[in-house]
């Protein structure tokens, strides 16, 4: 198949088809909109779901392979977290608040895309080694530690060059400066004590986030309770998979389809930015995953863990730990181009490469 | 039946600064509040019509005027830079004044 | 099968009896309800499946057989729409805001009644035709849209020949009549111009209603990616659609049953109407389905377009459409009387008119 | 530290009302308001335990006292006779006037 | 416009003591409430975030400073002891006194 | 297999291993849960799924074996109800709305428990009379209504005795006693009238909950329908129903999990009691049921009804019926100790019973 014929096949499955739907909706200013409550769980359902499946894998083919690719999809993230930042900041000229966030957005993974990866490759009746949901449960809180981090140490840099409130650092409306007039001096030395304990709790609250714990619980379940076990719940967590995902891209369409307006504010820089780094990290992903022996498929995943942005889990983590930081551009950015660029047009592409890469590295083996 | 006058502070904030909120509220030893849920519209736009995080939370909290004053200018200072919140104070009359000071 | 038999299958189904259970419920003041957002997400579900569905099945039989029928069908619910109103009015003494909602509620369609209309026909073991989903994708907003033209113009006509604002043609409590004579004779104009705008947006509002966009869109949806794309997502869209159909239902008993007192209120006439105008109009449409060559169960869902009267979408449209209009005697007798009625005898009606007619025309045809 | 006098107005309105009330606050150039959807016994009945649609929403918004009036007037006039509404103004104090004015 | 001076009842309790406060009001022919579900920290520790029946109900009343003294003595003397409870008054101006009355 | 693989195998599946996840969960203050009106549906859910499969059930092994069991059941709930109010009082030295409510708490059954047990047996493939489903929805409300009958005559008791108001029994904080000092005396009749007033009303609300209404519904409806009638709502109502418990359980673990620390101050005796007087219930139940000649899997369901204790429908009732009573001593002994306790443990526990005593007596039979 070649990539127009793929292209066009994944164009026109139900989850690309029901995200533009959720777009139109919203352009149109449509009141469909799943209910709040359903749409926080099935996130949660997602997780379990991809969990459950990547343990029961993971049983199969034991835990021996899985420390290397972990190692090394973990030193991946941290390069191109920093990577990710040197562009924004020098090239895109962000301040350091955004430039971090951004970063941190594109160095996390999204669950949602890594779902929808596993929807693109099913369609194409190609699997993928279950264990890379493992480095998924992995990945997902270490760039937004590593981020936290970096950005805190930049900010006490900062300060201690400026002997000033390091809310000055970023502009500021003129209302906001007034107020931090009168914060001049005396506090600063409260606010860092503060900030220290700031970064424990921001760090318990990232590695104890419901997205981790659901996937690495539901990793271990399905790791323990084996195909037998997993029988009477598969109706569940297996059969209602892609319905649920289904919908879940609905709605994410329509938020999609609410920030259209926004794309624009964010500029070219960062336009080019979303599509760009997804494709360049993506690529490097599927090489290095082909490399370390992945079959075709797991190439793919382990591709989409570098090429796609958390939209759900990281602007939660981001708004407290690192508030100035303007979310409408990490928000924006990553639900309203990278998403949907990956979900349209990138999956296919990694899965050229990967499928090149494959067939690449079979011939020189035998040739 | 005698009342009380006391005050009533009411915090209209975005979701991820009410943590910040009850922190403050528990180094002034304040140690009761309401809150809920609310959607709202306000100079960093319309909140509460898109993803979870983006919802606006009430707080009212019942408390002495002295009270009152501190947690406002301590908010002024130190969360009103980073978060889109409002407040305001009034007064209310409580039968039990014992519970609030 | 005779017509007792089938009624007496009818009454022993999950959805009647659910229903009933619902009534019973709320009679006895239970406290079980299905909760709130649940029962908003049930008909965007339904009507995703019923779309999909409708999608699949007009991709195997084409579309060329779709213009007469959509075209019949629009042209009937015009002309009973009118009829209702004349009903009403005439018979009824209904004033002119009640005439016009009763009218349109009665005219639209219910996707609801649509969704058990198939279940009962799946009960029976008869298939209808797929296209019958985008007729009801069309009518969906076309008695709506209807009506608020016609209630606007008869309220034109008023404001003209009385010169003074139009709420003072409704009987209306004597603390309004005392605003209303401050609002007296200068508000008119603005009055006029504020309808305008507002009749283009509450078509705006009518036309990009969550349950049209969600009808349309999935019936495009499953034209386009046809049984193969399908299977994924077929557990959550076909094998679950009964059941969520049944809690849904269960729902609408506890609705229904919250508002019998309500029904003694509404007067003998509305419940007469409330039963006789969906078995005419249900006759009628399953005659003409008959003429256009529609096989027994397609006629008899055409039939059911007629009959059934909308109680979720129309009632959210009209209560903005036309504020004046009391929404208890549009709900309660949509939802208290006709729903109950066509779910248990009409259907069965519906099918056995079907069926006999079915038989005359092949016999004349071979005769 | 100082605080400033202004109104709040309180509007509890069947669900259906409540985009004429944000046009009429548009109107008159309030950019504020926060709300929440609400249950409620009236003149009208029982509200908020059928029909998503016969919910009630409450609307909150600070105001000055002119303003308050205004909008007082035009509800009363307009809204009044079609829709489940009630409304009360009250005293509250802010810390940034500007905001509201 | 004129606008009249009556009151407002608040009252935060235990979702399992509304209905009682429900039938109070009947009791006193106060014929209109609005009412949503709240979450809370109080002497009884932090309600709202387990079982939905260990949520708080806010209860807001408009009526006449008399009612409102009986209501809030009656509440006093017989459900304070037994459920968690904190009720507040306030002045509020109303355009249509004879609603409240 | 012999106890210790039972227990192995039980601890192994998702339901408990789910639960242990929602406690973990919650310890570590993740912010983890299922949203509030999801997990508000689940019970409703879970009930008519019960329901339906019982009645199905019913239908096919006949109503006439129902009595027996059910007349036993009911004498055994009153009888053991009695029994545990004692020991609280006596041994226990609970006041006595502590007594009462505890009481009842453990002499009423939990529907969840019951969901868990069967999906145990199920499990182990072990099948159980459909009928208990019956004896489930008559015991669902008889324990709450005696308990709620005796604290009021005790209550009345009391009352005379004194001549003072009721609420002076039970230990107060002064605040509540100086609130109490201008309630004496003149109130005590209107008092006396009010609670006969609120008795019934309490009665109504108890027979009318929820739980009682759509367990009972959907075993009429199940018995009604029958296989034929229950083929298209199965994928819901049955395939669903162990991953819907699933999620239910996590919820439950969540929750037990935020209670862990209360689990120290309900007391060494309530810890004992909430262990020792399942165990001892259970063990009672199962032994009947064998006498009764139910199979070995029923007799399990009998005893898992004895040695359930509600934490769903029992203290909403006991909230309102013994507002006196701490509901956080019922609640953290019924979810935080014998729930888990039961799941994890007892079952297994009485599974063995079950058998040896099945054994015994077909030995017995025979030899
Ligand atoms: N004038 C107002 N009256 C009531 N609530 C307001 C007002 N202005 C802002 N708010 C609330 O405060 C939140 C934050 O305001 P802002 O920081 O201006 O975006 C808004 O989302 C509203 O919920
Ligand atoms: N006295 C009152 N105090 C507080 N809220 C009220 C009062 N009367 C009415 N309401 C609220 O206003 C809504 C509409 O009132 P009504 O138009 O009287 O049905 C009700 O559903 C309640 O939410
Ligand atoms: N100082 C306060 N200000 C506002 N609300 C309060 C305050 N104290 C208690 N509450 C509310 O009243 C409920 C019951 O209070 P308590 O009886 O102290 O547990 C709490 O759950 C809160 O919702
Ligand atoms: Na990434
Ligand atoms: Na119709
Ligand atoms: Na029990």
């Amino acid at each position: 198949m070649d990539i127009v014929e793929i292209v066009q096949a994944n164009l026109l499955t139900p989850i690309v088809l029901f995200f533009i739907l959720g777009v139109v909706a919203a352009s149109i200013k449509s009141d469909l909109r799943i209910p709040e409550q359903l749409s926080a769980f099935l996130p949660i359902y997602l997780l379990a779901a991809i969990g459950l499946h990547g343990g029961l894998e993971m049983r199969k083919s034991g835990l021996e392979h899985l420390a290397i690719p972990i190692a090394v999809a973990v030193a991946l993230a941290l390069v191109i977290t920093v990577n990710h930042y040197q562009i924004l900041r020098r090239l895109g000229k962000f301040n350091i608040f955004d430039s971090y966030a951004l970063a941190s957005t594109y160095g996390s993974v999204g669950a949602v895309t890594f779902s929808v990866g596993l929807s693109f490759l099913k369609n194409q009746n190609i699997s993928s080694e279950g264990y890379i949901t493992a480095i998924l449960a992995v990945l997902e809180p270490i760039s937004l530690i590593f981020s936290i981090f970096l950005v805190n140490m930049a900010v006490e840099k900062e300060l201690k060059r400026r002997k000033e409130p390091f809310s000055k650092i970023t502009k500021q409306d003129t209302k906001t400066e007034i107020v931090h007039d009168v914060n001049n001096g005396t506090n600063i030395d409260s606010d860092t004590k503060n900030k220290a304990v700031n970064i424990r709790e921001i760090l318990r609250e990232t590695i104890t986030g419901k997205a981790i714990i659901i996937l690495l619980g539901s990793i271990v379940i399905g790791y323990v309770i084996g195909d037998h076990g997993f029988v009477s719940i598969k109706p569940v967590f297996e059969d209602l998979f892609f319905g649920a995902l289904v919908i879940f891209i609905l709605e994410m369409g329509i938020l999609a389809g609410q920030r259209l307006s926004d794309i624009k504010k964010v500029g070219p820089f960062l336009i080019a930015f979303a599509v760009l780094i997804p494709t360049f990290n993506g690529t490097i992903g599927v090489i290095i995953a082909n490399y370390l022996g992945l079959s075709i498929g797991g190439a793919v995943m382990f591709g989409v863990l570098f090429a796609s942005a958390s939209f759900i889990a990281a602007p939660a983590v981001l708004r407290v730990a690192i508030p100035k930081a303007n979310p409408s551009l990490y928000i924006t950015s990553s639900l309203g181009i990278t998403f949907p660029y990956i979900i349209i047009a990138l999956l296919p592409i990694l899965l050229i490469i990967s499928t090149t890469f494959h067939n690449l590295s079979s011939i020189s083996l035998f040739g | 039946m005698k009342l009380y006058n006391i005050k009533l502070l009411t915090i209209t904030c975005e979701i991820l600064a009410q943590n910040k909120i009850y922190e403050m509220l528990k180094k002034h030893k304040i140690t009761g509040y309401t809150s809920y849920e609310v959607s709202g519209l306000g100079d960093k736009g319309m909140r509460g019509q898109g993803l979870p995080e983006e919802k606006n939370m009430k707080i009212e909290i019942v408390l002495t005027e002295r009270n009152a004053e501190k947690i406002v200018e301590e908010i002024l200072l130190t969360l009103m830079p980073d978060y889109a919140i409002i407040l305001y104070t009034s007064d209310v009359q409580v039968a039990r004044m014992e519970k609030f000071s």
